[in-house]
Order: structure tokens, then C-alpha cells, then sequence
């Protein structure tokens, strides 16, 4: 820890002197701002905080965080936040990836770090769209997106990421909006509560090449009827009066949107958000935005396990223990040897 | 490693000597084969200790199928193990074995080319049934078909008095014959007069859990030595004595090059006052490496078994950014894919060590055996003007040093370097004077301490241009890296022209540095000048060094040189083969080394190349340099 | 088609001259026994019929078929068998692969085939273990397993195969065991017929280096009690009487394993499996071995969508039909050209 | 491409006329400067477009910033576009503008250097506020500091001009302000006499959807274009007549690299009778190949975007296996990442096309900016012995002729083959005579028949060493091929030590083969012997061949090489090089291709090396073939 630093560190603390070259308008400088304001809220100490990106636009986001900073290459970035926390299991690490970065070509490495449970932040920048070289559709983009290299549409599924994430064994996964300057912090903050691996997927808005992808459910117009922010132990509701709710099919393994008052029902009728179920959970993003769902934001699973690197630590200590004189010399002599006079 | 001993040669150019002599041999090359599941990988590991214990110098040649386990009795599924021993210095595993064991007609298929005119075969006839005969593509018995009339043919039962000697333990009769090759052990140590004790030891170890399969293996170990004592064969199969070499004194062990490898690179960790963190996938023959450092966590070890090569490599750059010594270690194709990673640890001048054991290519290859064909990748094989030190191991025991080595350029430089070591080096094993490692120079690194006043992640030392490593966790020096081309100062992106030319320019000049910190080339034997300098690097040492010596014993005019810095190359190379009228390179690729000398130096060269899979033969070598000098 | 060929053929018409070089006793041998009979139960056309496969044991399997095959890298077969369909979409391709080839290195490959279901058959032979490299982990190793490269235990949780394609989209989820030749005839033909990417997880036993790992469920001794062999639109039932059975916990999200007898139930009041159910084959994945829970085995997931080649394939016609008479002049001639004379 | 104009030279050693005759110039050099958000390429495109339909001969060079738009009025935002155009042979972008129009302080601060002293600077004064002053990190305003006195300077409020001539369409001041550069690109269009017709049509078809903003754009470009005539300003802003050059009779378009890369896949295709199967993930600057053959579905071009480099070529194997042309295309970072996979195509023998757009490296390096410092990397980065034929086109244009060529090679000799270009190439436009397809030679491919009795899928053709191709879906062939070795006959796995030397063997034999099939290298420029070849390859054409014109109309004795065939080299290369004192090698990289004739003829090469990311100022190259001349 950085002693000579006990003042307490405010948002404008994290931004570093680099000039931020995202477009104008681009969703990442609100994530930026979150960021910023969540390391300040959880009084991180820029020492002992790295940040790790592959390659694309949102992977610029170390550049702009006065902390220790690893800009990396397109799609291996949880490898190296892996070698990061094994040989220093102290710091902490938040990585910085993109659809393109973390889910094309970085799919596998996203893969393993979750299943793995290393302890870090991710923060998947989902724009639906490869920003950096201009334009391609990307894993998440929806079938049809015309693009430059789909001219007459794409003709591909779009990967949900958060089912992505839980199917790889993903135990915190989080949602949150570029914009929404209010929860974002919290929500980030949460992420880096949990020891192990927080999935966190943002939609952000790139306003060069795929300007307004997410308005059906971001615009100002329709978020309180298009969102859903889960909170722990609270029952499932939305709307601008909390008119509508989510609650289990009677008789089915289904989830269903009622409306409170033309139903006839009351809070205690709707599901009661459990983030430590994973199945919830996974149905839960299944049914996100889906005909008539709404979509689900705010941290949608949080089931701690032990974390890869503390297991590691951990084996490591043991055998330091068991064997506190091991040096070089009784390495070299270990085994058979025979003297030669 | 390579000592000046006088002795006399045997007159066919290979590395052992004839087994004419009954009583007192100066050095014998036994191989032994059998099925996969006949374990004479074990075997041959047994007999090279209990051989190893008394002082007798010598050199192993594993080698193996790619299968598994491949069904019994098929020629593909043949494995051998050939032990070179004597009573000088012993520098290859030799080029044909005096004595064959085979314990079944497929092992006695594969191998009777190999063996010497003259040479002795032990065959367990048990084994030579119908079926097995068959799997093995015989038409005809071999022991009965005339076939073996060049060679002295010992047929035993070997099957039958295996069983007869477990028959107390009541295992099965499956069990009871996998003490097969302990049985023919214990006959082989007869023969040679060696100890039995290590090997009880070891089976006691082994198999402490199942008490009874260790008493039964050792009761045929030991029925194999009596039925030596005891069975009246005379001649064919008496008892010879092999005499001790000359030696070093010192206290020794036997060691392969993937164990020597590990102790190395530990070594050079303690020295740099770093602990490893090794980032890697198996792959054969390199995966040796990943279980031998897995065993090391005592020593500050952490293994990482990434998903991929890429994450391994990924990982251990990661590492190296946060304070430890970033090891990574593939072979061919899984150096191919950390290719582009390779390229960010030389943009970012993190310290990285990537071991490759060579294995032969292109694509999946011959994954068992060794070759030296990755030498244009490790020198060349990047995108960008993206320089990288490459050094080459050259022998079991001398793996330690070449680690050692290659954490201290990594290090000092802020590298990432390669370091070449190969299928044959990993498997073989050699009996090694272990050094004492305080006498060893320590290499400390230094981080940059915390809040320095006008810090600059890229500032560097003069001398050896390596930069500034200031870790996480340091308060004050926070700090960005990245791949894209970088400010020589600031480590900052700079797009600059100038800024690009600068740091291209520099990253040459630091390979320029260390190449004026390794040592100069020397001779390992013969003059610094003359008619032929026979130039070498990595495995082929041992068969260059035996074929240099005797071309020299025959009053030839060649000297030897074997290269541990590929890339830089060492200052004085240039001068040391002006020396020479002919330079020959022997290779096991298709002339890749000299590629470079003829780029550096404009010097014409003699190829020699072998891309079979094998080590080169002494006679192969002695019949080219004779071409020469 | 081979007009040459009318006679039918059998299984053993599918087997090549080529030693089969496993290990005596390897589960590989009766997963090719019965692909070679399920290929002749298809009557499929060996000149039209492509095996791909990586590196490990189980991608060898190539050699051993009788059709067109391609032993390529370790963990790229599924960008191989995407090419192969995209230059030839009538090909029928069967892609080999291990849970190391499969889903550690090959891991973000076999998301994106999924993903993107390309048409075609993926057999992952899962032996929870590395055999060809001789014995190291695999993702799908259960966590304190030893081996050479986690000589004190692996500290790695494990991924669920079925799961983990799921998330990833798959359509197509099956499993069976090396050993039931019984039913993995039938298995591999439903995974033909699906025309999209057909996942299908086989239980295999490496004797040599993971020997016994799934006894627990394929012992004869324990097989009936410990498996559910699910069968489209009938009520889930196992046990050698069918005594046991899997219902929807009532009032909960969850299934649970009932004794019919002792709980006083008929196989009315059981789930009903409906293997178009996206969730509910997510829900059985989960759970499947489980404590108290039997392994869940056969068809899964079974939800067609069209096929990636094909819509690729559309696109191309269309195109094609749209300038019928595209050739090379035109192209060289296209946009704004001028003369010199 | 190489035409001997004898023509006179700008004194200054660069490939464009000093602008001091006012009225008709032989060539200019015009650059257009602003932000990334001020649409300078599609101005520099309309111009280029515009000036080649009159039929004048140009070269461009795009430069633009890694950002996809940068905050406005940063130096790092500052995208700029060169044209050099005139009436005689253009062979570069040109070193120096005479022209530099500069839509804001940051894009005069970046390029001002650049222009030649006396050369015409236009600033949009509108632009030059305090704020943008301040971004661009003036003190004080260079407008007002004299800074600018050794340049002509036109100060012209664009900003205001341009919202006067769009007012009408009822546009937001930051909608209409966007039409600044379609103003700009009127007064120039006036001021070299072009024509704006095609502007206007490709406006109407741009903005198709968007009538208003055709309209508005339109306008201003009307705009511009009367400004120029109806302002009363001589010299410094008269009209200038740029004749027209002596180009060869035919139809012409303008073509860039990557377009003419793409028609020059397809016509290969047809040529072979084959359809393509492009794998490829996007990568700066190889997507636009990705983009341009997406578009061409009609021609039966399948293209895959696949989620990363390895897939990208692994589907174009397994295409190529099935009977395609499998192509794959990346740049450095990329062709990295499919190095494992180009072993396993090397190792299976079948066909495929490699294109590496080249950028400056090493790692992410200078993703936007050119060099060729893949070189290496294409000839030798692979493991194991993997020999691979490597071409580099040199010309927009000629990137047609150098992809047929490719797909000939990777055909007809059953090999995956590397074409190389790069960045500047990629974006750079030039005039194109339109090739006659029907006169070029067709080399179609055949697949082996179904039902051959006796099929081997490793046999060969007996001179090109090309292998059986048969294809999945044909009766009667059914076989298995992969990366192990393979027997050189059945193609079954091998692990004999004999038949992977023989494979070895073959597969450097294919190139050998392949190096009698290749034309001759020819001399571009110059005798057949004398004091220097100046040999180049790539995209350095332009400038070397300007360079040595130069040189040459000084009088001195040198002569141009340029080579397509990287590897293997053309088989006169070494008799061509022996008749020069010396070898000069310029090269964007730091001397790759040099190491390549130094090992294969042992001849001193005289490196000449640049790396910043910029093409050869042809007034560099000139200054140093006189230090050898
Ligand atoms: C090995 C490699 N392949 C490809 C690229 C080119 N590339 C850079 S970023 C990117 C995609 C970026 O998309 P995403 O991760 O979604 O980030 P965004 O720009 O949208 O924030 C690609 C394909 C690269 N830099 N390196
Ligand atoms: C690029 C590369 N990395 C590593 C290897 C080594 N390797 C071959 S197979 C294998 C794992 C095999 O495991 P799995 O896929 O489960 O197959 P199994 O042998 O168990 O059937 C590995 C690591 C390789 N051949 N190529
Ligand atoms: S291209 Fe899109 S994602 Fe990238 S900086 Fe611009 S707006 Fe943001
Ligand atoms: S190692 Fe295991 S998986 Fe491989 S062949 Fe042997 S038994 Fe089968
Ligand atoms: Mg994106
Ligand atoms: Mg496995």
C-alpha cells in the first residue's frame, strides 16, 4: 500500500495526463467517468491497481487510468491478468475487453479465466460491433447487420454473453449501461467486492458504427418500462410506477412479466431475486430482452467460490511449508548420487 | 564438458568399442526393445543408474513410439532405450548397438538393422509365438530362418522363467509377466556386474502401495541375475567387465536434459533473485518440463497449465510485468502460435525465457523424434524488425548452464530470449558432476524503487540499453505499456516517424550490447586454424565432438566448434572461421545455422544436413569431414 | 453420390486398412464400432461422408473410417469442417475432438461452430483427461486431480461440456457412454439428422491414464439407477424398474428425483421431457450427476434453426441469380472508366 | 509498368516538378490536411478521381491516424491525403507538396514540414480559434507569428463560405459545416480545371437516402468551385493547367491495391476454374481485401469472417481440401497467429493463398502506417524444415497481376504461397489501363477422377512435384490426409527415418521446381552490368524507379532491379547481381530481403534501410546511390 498517499483519492485522481482518443460521442468516456468514480468510491490505490485490455477501442481504456496499466494484444488479455495474479496475487485487476476483443477472438481465454475463478474485474464493452477497424459485425452483432464485410447481411446467431459467461461457470455476472452514470459505480463496485471472477457486460453505444443499437431499451423515453434492475432478496418489479413484475409461471419452469394492478397482484406474488442461483440466473438472461422482456441489469449472479490464484497461493505455501529448507543445494542433490574420488 | 582424454578408438568411427575382448570392455552399447507396455523406457532408466552408481561414464538414447500404448506385438508400437557405457568419456549414445535385447519379434523387427555385424541379440522366445510373429509381419520364425546367422543368438525363455519366478506372489498371469523386464534387468546387470540394490530401492518407492507387485519384480530381478550365476552359458553369455572411466572426481547424479533444464532454470532464478512463473501446455517432448517445475513449488515455483500456448506465453509476459521471472516452454507448433506474442514482450522489453524443444516438422510432425529445424523461427520467424536472443543447449548435463545463461540475458537485457533445446537432449540422461552453486555468480535484478522523481517507464541503461522494470505494487511509478510503437522515453504510443526509427534502431542495438557481453567463441578441440572447422550447435555436439576426435586421431587437420549463441553471435566468430579452409556445418535441418553464418560472414559453407529424425552417426560424420580435409 | 456402389454396406465397409493404434482396452474402440455401424444404419455415401478431427488420442479416428478424412491441429477442427462446408455444403461432416483438442485450445473455436451451427456432427470424446500428451489435466478434470502437470491436485474447477455448448448456442445436445452400443447408434443418427451443428458429449474411458472415472455411473451394477436415458414427449424415468423419476419441484424452480412407489406418484405427475426446450435441457445439464441426481443421457436438446452454410449458400445464389451475368469484364470495368487514345 | 519517359527533372531530386512556370506544370503535389472528422480522404479520393478521368497519371498516398476519429482539432486526429499528378509517368505520391491545404491549426502544425519551401499553403481561417490553437499546441497563432513566411499562404475563411452556401437547406451549423471539404475540393477542382461531374454524381449516389445533404454538398462544391472563378485573386491563386501525360492508349480506371488485390484473386479463380473460399478476420490494413471480395458473391466468392486469424486460415484449408481456392488475408500481427497452420498446409501440400497487408511492427506496432518488415516472417517462420514460395507485388495496379500469379503457383504446385503488400500499397490509388482478361493463359485445375484404380493421394506430377488433388465427394477416392508425416506414396501416417528425410527432400525439391518456372528476373532500368544495381522489391517501385531515373539522367551507371519473386529467387538472379560492383538494397524494413541474397550468392549488399512508417523520399535514395555511383 502507498503510504506517502493517505489523502483520499477523488475520480479526477485516476485520469492520467494522456489525451482520451475515443470519437466524440463515444459511449466509452462515460465508462471512463464510472470507472474513475468507482475506484475513488472504493478508495482503490492506484499502485496496487492494474488495468488489462486486448485490442479494439475500449481496450484503449488503460491509457486513461492513472494506475498501472498493461495494453496488450486483441483477445489474450485474461491470459495475462492471469500472470498478473499469480505472481503477485495482491494486486488487483480489472480487465478492459470488447465484444470483438473478448468474444471473437478471445472467446476461449474468456472462457477459462471464468471457469478458472481468478480473481478480477471484467468489463466486457458490448457495442455489438468491431469499432476499432471500422465496422464489421461482431459475435453479438444481431443477424442481418449489414457491414462491410456483410454487405448483404450477416447471416450469423448473436452470442448472448452473459449465457456465454455462465456456461463457462461464470459466478458473478453483472449488467450496465454506458450512460447510467447512477448505478454503474455500484454496480462495478460490486464486481469488485466479489473474490473470483465478476463478469461485467456494458452496453455501449458506438456512435460511428452502430449509433444507437440499444435505444429500444436505453432511451430515456422507455427505460423504466425496458429495464429491470435486479436487487438481491427484492422481488422483481419495473416500470415507472414499479407497475409491472416477474414471476414464475404457475405449473411451468418459465418466467412470466405480469402487470401488478390489472392482475390483481402484489409483490409478495413475484419472484424474489436470489443471486446466488445460477439457474436463475441463466434463465434470467435468456429471457432479457426477448419479445415483451424486458431487460435484465444490475447484478444478476453472485455465487463467491474460492478463487484460482488464492488455491494456487495456497499449494504453493503448503509446499513451502513442508519442505523450509529446500535451496538450491539440496535441489541439486535430490535423488541418487555417487562420488567419484 | 569437453576434456582432452587420449584413448584408443574403435577403427569402425562410432563412439563405442567392439566387443571383441571377453573380459575387460572399454565401452559397450546395449538397446533395449520391446513392446510399449514392456517397460523399457524403465529398463533402460534402471540399468543407466545401477550402471551410472559405479562411475562409468556413459550416454542414453531413448526412443519411442508417438502411440500411447499401441497394441501389442506391432512394430509401431516398438520402444527402445540404448545405453552407451564405458570406461572413457562417453559422448553419444552410440551409432550401433554390441548387444540387442528384444523381448518380442515386432522389437526384433525394428531394430536387428541397427545392430552390429557380429552383435549379440538376447531374445525372449516365449514371445515368439505364431500371433506375435504375425503382428510383427514375419513370414517366418527369425530364430529359426537363418536370419540371425551374422550375430550371436542367446534364446531364452524369459516369458516362462518370469512366471516361474512370481508364481508365489499369486498374481495373474497378465501381472505376473510384466515383471518380464525386471527379470531381464537382473540378467543384463549380471553380465555387466552391476549392483542390484538401486533398483530394489526404487521398486520399493514405486510400488509402496502394492507391496506384493514390488516383491514380485524384485524376485525377478534377482532370478535374472542367479540364472546369469548359475545357468552354464559360457562365452556368449558370460560376465564381462566394463572398466570405470576417468573421471572428474566429484559428487554426481545421473540427469536428463529436461530435469537439467529445471534445476537450470530455478538456478538462474535464485540468481536473479526472482521467483518463476512458467506459463505452458503440454506438448511432447517439451511437456517434461511443465511436470518437473509443477514439483518445484518449494523453490517459489508457480506452473500454470494455460488452455493454449497463447495464454501460456500471455501469462508468463503478464507475469514479468508483476515482478517474477516469466518462463515459457513449447515445442514447434506451439511455438508457432506464441509468435505474436513474442513480438509484444519485444515491443514491451519485458524479461521472458521460452524454452523450445525441438521435435521434428513441419506441422505435427515426427512428435517423437528430434531434429533442429526450428532455428529460422526462433532467429527469424517474427512479423516486424523484431530481433530476439537465441541460445542452443548442447547437452543433458550443459541444459543447467544454458538456462542459467538465459535468465541472465533476459534479465540484464529486458528480453525476452529463446533458448533451443531438443527431443533428444529432454529424454537423454548422462551422469553429471553437480556443480556447487555458490560458486555460481548471482545476477540480481533491481526494480525501480517507488516514487522516483521523473520516473520514465523507458529510460534504460546505457551499457546494456535493457529499461527500466518497475513493477505493480510500487507506489509512484504508475504506469502504461502496450504494443503499439512506444515513446523511448516516456513508453508513451508515439506514432512519430522519427520516434519509430529511433526505437526500431534501438531494439537492434540492444542485440548489438549483448553481443558484447558473451563470451568469445572458443575451439573444442583442434587448432584456431586449419583446414576444416567442423561448426555445430545443440545436440549434435556429442557425435561431432567423437568424429572430430578421431579425424584428428587419424592425423587430420580439423578443429571443432559447437555454438551456444546463435543470435548474437559471439564477436569473434567472424576471425575464428577466416581461420579455416572449409567450414562445415552439420545440422539435423536442412542447413539452417549456416544460413546465418553465410548472412553474417559472406563465408561459403559444407552442409551437412540430416533431417531424419535421428542423431547424426560418428561414421556418417567422420566419411563427410574426410571429404573435406 | 457413388453411382458405382449401389450394394448396401455395412459397418465393417466403413473400417480402413489402417492399424488402429489406441491403447488395448481404450473406450475408443467402441465409440468407432459404433459410428461404423451408425454410418451404415444411415446408409451414408463414404465418398460423400468427411471425418475431421485435432490432435489427442480420439482425433486419430479419422484413419481408421473408411470416407474422405483430415487429422489437422490440435483444437482447429471446427474451423477446418467450416471451411470444408462452405466450399462443398453438401458434404456431410463428422468432427472428432477431445475435451483437450475440444474445449481447452479448441475451446473458442467450438463456441463460434455452435454459434454460427454450421451443419454438422461434433463427437466429443471426454476422458476428463490429455491421453496423448500422456496424462495432464483436462478442463473437464474434476478439481484435486492428479497428474504429471498437478502432481498436489488441480485447483482448476470443471467445465461441463453440454452446458458450456448451450451458452454458446448450440441446437443439438446429446450424450452417451464409449461402452452402450445399444444406444449410440441411435444417438449418432439423431445427431445426423439434426441439420445444424449437433453436439454429442461420449463418456470414454482411458484406461491407461483416467481409468474407472465415470464407473460411478456406467458400472452394469449401477448403471440403471444412475442414468436417465431421456426420450422426447415421455415422462422421465430411470431405476431398473423405472421406479424413479424426475419431476418439477413443486412451487420451485428447480426438478427433483422422486420414487414413484414410495412417494405415491404415477409417471403423469413426471416431467414430460421436451427436448426443444432451450432451458429446460440447460436445467438437466446442470443438475445431471449431481448428488442424488442420475448422469442425463441421449437427446437432449434437440431445436433446428437454419444452418449457417446454408444461409451462406443463399446468399451466394441470390447474389448470383441477382447478376447472372457477372463475369470477369464487368468487374474491370466496374465504376467510372475513361479512355486514352 | 516500366516505361522509359525521357523527360526532364525537378532539380530537387523528387518525382514532381518545382510549381514555379504558373501556367502549365508539369506535375503537382497537392496535400490534403484536416481532422479525421473533416473527411479529407473522400476529398483526396474525388480529387484523384476527378484528375484521372482527364487523363493525367498520379499516385496518392493516404496517411491516416489509428483513431477512427480522434477529438476534433488534436495533432494525432490529422488525417491527410497526398496526390501527385501531372503530365508525364507519376511513379510516387511525391516527396514534397507544393500544395498544402490545411483545414485547421493541428493539420498545419503536423505537415507544414513537409511542404516545400516557396510551396502554397490554403488555411480554412475560420478554424484557427483559440481553442483549436490551443489543441493543436500554438502559443501563439502561426497565422500571425510569420512562421509561415517562407510559404505562399492563401488565408480564406472556408467555415463562413461554406455555411453561406448552404444555408438554404436548413442544415444544423454542424451538419453544414460538414461540407467544408466538398468547398475546399471546388476551389481546387477550379484551380487545376477538372471536373466536378462525377463528384456530383457519386454525392447523389452517396447520399442516395439523404437528398438534402447530396443537395448541400453539391452546393458548396459549386461554391468553391465559383469562388476560385469570381475572386479576384491572381498568382498566389490563379489557375494553373496541369497538362496531360503521355499514358498508353486503352480504357483506364483508378484502382487502389487492395481493389486491384481483389480482382486479381477473382480472375485467378477463374483462371483455374475454381471458386474462392476467403477466411479472414478484420486487421488494419488487410480488411479492405475482406470487404472488397464480400461484395463479389456473384463471381461464386464464398467469404468467411471467422472469430480469429487461426480460423480464418484453417477454413481456407479445409476449403482448398474440399475443392476451393482457399485464400486468407492479414496483416503481421495476424499471419503471426496462422503460422501453425500454414506448417499444416506446407505438410498436406495443398493449395492457398497467403496475403500479408504489411504494417509497421514489431507487435501492434503502426497499425496504419506502412512498411516491410514481414519479410522473414513470410521465408523462414515456421518450424521445421517448411519452405513456402513467397511473391511481392509492387504497384496498385500490379497487385492484380502478382495475385494471378500467386493462385498459379499455389495450384499448379500444390503449396500454400505468401503474397505480400502492404499498407501503402493497400490505400494508394493510381490510374489503371484496364487489362484484356480474355488474352490472359487459363491454368485450370484438375481434380483426379473418380474411381482411379490405384490411387495414391501422394503422387506427383513428375516436374512440378505437385500432388494428387482429389476431392471429397468424388467415389472411389476416399483417403485421410494430416500433419504427421506421410509415406511419400499412399500419404499414410510415416514414422520411417528414410521417408521423412525423403519427405524433407521434396519439399525443398517443389521449390526448386518451382524456381525453373518462374520468369527471369528482368532490369527495370539501366544496362545489364555496371558500377550499381540498385535492387528493390515491394512498394518501393515508385520511388527507386524515380530514383534511379534521376540518377541515371546525372548521368551515373546504375540500373534497377526489382524482384517479384522473393522466394525462390528467379534462377538468372545471382549471374544478374554478379554483374554489378555493387548492391544496393533499399528496403522499408531493416535489410530482410538483403539477408536473403547475401546467404543465397554470398555478395555484399549495400543496405539501405528506413523505418518510420513512411515510403522513400526519392530525394534520400538518390543522395545515397551517389555514395556508390
Ligand atoms: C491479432 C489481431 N487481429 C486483429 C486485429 C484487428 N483488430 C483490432 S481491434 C479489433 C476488434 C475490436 O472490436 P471490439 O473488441 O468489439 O472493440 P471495439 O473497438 O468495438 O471497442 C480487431 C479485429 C488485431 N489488432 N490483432
Ligand atoms: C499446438 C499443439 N499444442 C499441443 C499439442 C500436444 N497435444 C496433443 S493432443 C493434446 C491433448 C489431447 O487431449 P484430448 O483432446 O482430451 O484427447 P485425448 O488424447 O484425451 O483423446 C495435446 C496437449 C499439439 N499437438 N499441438
Ligand atoms: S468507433 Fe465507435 S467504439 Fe470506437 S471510439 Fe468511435 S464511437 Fe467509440
Ligand atoms: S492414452 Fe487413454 S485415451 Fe489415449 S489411447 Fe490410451 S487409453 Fe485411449
Ligand atoms: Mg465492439
Ligand atoms: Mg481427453
Amino acid at each position: 500500500m502507498n503510504e506517502l498517499s493517505p489523502k483520499k483519492l477523488t475520480a479526477k485522481d485516476f485520469a492520467t495526463d494522456q489525451e482520451v482518443r475515443w470519437c466524440p460521442g463515444c459511449g466509452d468516456y462515460a465508462i471512463l467517468k464510472a470507472v474513475q468514480k468507482t475506484l475513488a468510491d472504493i478508495e482503490a490505490d492506484p499502485a496496487n491497481t492494474v488495468f488489462i485490455s486486448g485490442i479494439g477501442c475500449s481496450s484503449r481504456f488503460p491509457y486513461y487510468m492513472a494506475t498501472y496499466g498493461f495494453h496488450t494484444i486483441h483477445g489474450r488479455a485474461p491470459a495475462f491478468a492471469t500472470g498478473v495474479k499469480l505472481a503477485n496475487p495482491d494486486l488487483d485487476v480489472w480487465l478492459v475487453t470488447g465484444d470483438g476483443d473478448g468474444l471473437s477472438i478471445g472467446g476461449n481465454h474468456m472462457l477459462h479465466v471464468l471457469r478458472r475463478n481468478l480473481d478480477l474485474q471484467i468489463l466486457l464493452f458490448n457495442n455489438e460491433i468491431y469499432g476499432l477497424t471500422k465496422g464489421q459485425y461482431s459475435p453479438t452483432s444481431r443477424p442481418g447487420t449489414r457491414s462491410p464485410s456483410s454487405p448483404t447481411g450477416s447471416v450469423e446467431s448473436s452470442l448472448n454473453p452473459a449465457a456465454f459467461a455462465l456456461g463457462s461457470g461464470a459466478r458473478f455476472i453483472a449488467r450496465t449501461i454506458d450512460t447510467d452514470q447512477k448505478r454503474m459505480p455500484g454496480v462495478l463496485a460490486r464486481a469488485h467486492a466479489h473474490k473470483g471472477a465478476s463478469f461485467v457486460e456494458i452496453f455501449q453505444n458506438c456512435i460511428v458504427f452502430n449509433d444507437a443499437i440499444f435505444a429500444d431499451f436505453t432511451d430515456k423515453a422507455v427505460a423504466a418500462d425496458r429495464q429491470i434492475f435486479l436487487e438481491h432478496g427484492q422481488p422483481v418489479t419495473f416500470g415507472k410506477e414499479s407497475q409491472f413484475g416477474i414471476r414464475r409461471t404457475p405449473g411451468d419452469l418459465t418466467l412470466e412479466v405480469v402487470n401488478l394492478e390489472e392482475q390483481g397482484l402484489t409483490t409478495d406474488d413475484l419472484l424474489v431475486h436470489d443471486e446466488t442461483d445460477h439457474l436463475l440466473a441463466t434463465m434470467l438472461v435468456n429471457v432479457s430482452g426477448t419479445e415483451g422482456f424486458p431487460v435484465v441489469l444490475g447484478v444478476i449472479c453472485c455465487n463467491p467460490g474460492e478463487s484460482y490464484d488464492t488455491q494456487v497461493s495456497t499449494q504453493v505455501e503448503a509446499a513451502q511449508e513442508a519442505k523450509p529448507n529446500a535451496d538450491m543445494k539440496e535441489l541439486l542433490y535430490a535423488g541418487s548420487t555417487w562420488e567419484v574420488s | 564438458m569437453a576434456t582432452n582424454l587420449a584413448q584408443s578408438q574403435a577403427s569402425d568411427g562410432s563412439d563405442q568399442i567392439a566387443s571383441s575382448v571377453d573380459s575387460e570392455l572399454e565401452s559397450v552399447v546395449i538397446r533395449f526393445a520391446g513392446d510399449s507396455g514392456d517397460g523399457m523406457q524403465l529398463t533402460g532408466t534402471q540399468f543407466t543408474h545401477s550402471t551410472a552408481l559405479m562411475g562409468t561414464d556413459l550416454a542414453t538414447f531413448p526412443d519411442f513410439p508417438a502411440e500411447i500404448r499401441a497394441p501389442a506385438g506391432t512394430t509401431f508400437g516398438v520402444s527402445a532405450y540404448q545405453i552407451n557405457f564405458g570406461a572413457r568419456k562417453v559422448m553419444t549414445a552410440g551409432d550401433e548397438p554390441d548387444v540387442l535385447v528384444a523381448m518380442n519379434p515386432a522389437a526384433l523387427k525394428v531394430n536387428l538393422d541397427a545392430l552390429k555385424p557380429g552383435g549379440t541379440v538376447v531374445v525372449d522366445t516365449g514371445s515368439f509365438g505364431a500371433r506375435n510373429l504375425t503382428k510383427a509381419g514375419y513370414d517366418e520364425n527369425p530364430l529359426e530362418s537363418g536370419d540371425l546367422s551374422p550375430f550371436n543368438v542367446i534364446e531364452l525363455d524369459i516369458s516362462k522363467m518370469t512366471l516361474e519366478s512370481v508364481k508365489e506372489f499369486g498374481l495373474s498371469n497378465k501381472e505376473a509377466l510384466r515383471s518380464k523386464n525386471m527379470w531381464t534387468l537382473g540378467l543384463m546387470l549380471w553380465m555387466y556386474g552391476r549392483q542390484r540394490s538401486s533398483v530394489v530401492d526404487w521398486l520399493r518407492g514405486k510400488f509402496a502401495k502394492r507391496p506384493e507387485v514390488a516383491d514380485a519384480n524384485i524376485a525377478a530381478l534377482n532370478a535374472g541375475h542367479a540364472f546369469g550365476e548359475t545357468a552354464e552359458l559360457s562365452g556368449d553369455l558370460g560376465q564381462r567387465t566394463v572398466g570405470k572411466a576417468e573421471v572428474q572426481p566429484g559428487v554426481y547424479r545421473t540427469i536428463t536434459g529436461a530435469e537439467s533444464l529445471a534445476l537450470g532454470l530455478v538456478a538462474g532464478s535464485k540468481l536473479a533473485d526472482l521467483n518463476i512463473m512458467l506459463g505452458s501446455y503440454p506438448i511432447t517432448p517439451a511437456s517434461t518440463l511443465l511436470h518437473q517445475l509443477a514439483n518445484l513449488k518449494q523453490h517459489g515455483v508457480v506452473t500454470f497449465q494455460a488452455e493454449d500456448e497463447i495464454a501460456a506465453i500471455c501469462a508468463a509476459i503478464g507475469a514479468s510485468f508483476a515482478g517474477s521471472l516469466g518462463v515459457t516452454s513449447s515445442s514447434g507448433p506451439g511455438i508457432a502460435l506464441k509468435t505474436e506474442a513474442i513480438g509484444l514482450a519485444i515491443s514491451t522489453e519485458l524479461p521472458l525465457v521460452i524454452v523450445n524443444s525441438q521435435r521434428g516438422g513441419p506441422s505435427t510432425g515426427l512428435p517423437t523424434k528430434t531434429e533442429q529445424s526450428d532455428l529460422y523461427q526462433a532467429v527469424y520467424g517474427r512479423n516486424g524488425d523484431a530481433p530476439i536472443p537465441v541460445i542452443a543447449a548442447s547437452a543433458p548435463g550443459e541444459c543447467f548452464f544454458a538456462a542459467i545463461e538465459a535468465v541472465r540475458i533476459a534479465t540484464k537485457y529486458m528480453t525476452p530470449m529463446i533458448l533451443l533445446t531438443d527431443g533428444y537432449l529432454a529424454n537423454a540422461a548422462e551422469p553429471w558432476p553437480i556443480p556447487d552453486f555458490d560458486t555460481l555468480e548471482p545476477f540480481p535484478v533491481s526494480f525501480v524503487e517507488a516514487n522516483q522523481e521523473d520516473f520514465r517507464a523507458f529510460r534504460r541503461d546505457e551499457t546494456t540499453l535493457g529499461r527500466n522494470w518497475a513493477i505493480p505494487g510500487t507506489p509512484g511509478l504508475e504506469h502504461r505499456i502496450g504494443g503499439i510503437e512506444k515513446d523511448y522515453d516516456s513508453g508513451n504510443i508515439s506514432y512519430a516517424a522519427d520516434n519509430h526509427q529511433r526505437m526500431t534502431d534501438l531494439r537492434a542495438a540492444k542485440i548489438e550490447a549483448l553481443g558484447r557481453d558473451i563470451p568469445e567463441q572458443g575451439i573444442e578441440q583442434g587448432d584456431a586454424t586449419g583446414k576444416v572447422a567442423v561448426v555445430g550447435w545443440g545436440s549434435t555436439y556429442g557425435p561431432i565432438y567423437r568424429a572430430v576426435e578421431m579425424a584428428r586421431a587419424e592425423g587430420l587437420e580439423v578443429s571443432q566448434i559447437h555454438v551456444r549463441h546463435i543470435w548474437p553471435l559471439p564477436s569473434n566468430m567472424e576471425e575464428l572461421l577466416s581461420g579455416f579452409d572449409h567450414v562445415m556445418v552439420p545440422e539435423m535441418n536442412n542447413g539452417q545455422f549456416a544460413t546465418i553464418l553465410r548472412d553474417q560472414f559472406l563465408i561459403d559453407t559444407f552442409n551437412v544436413n540430416q533431417v531424419n529424425g535421428q542423431p547424426f552417426k560418428v561414421s556418417d560424420l567422420v566419411a563427410r569431414i574426410k571429404e573435406l580435409a
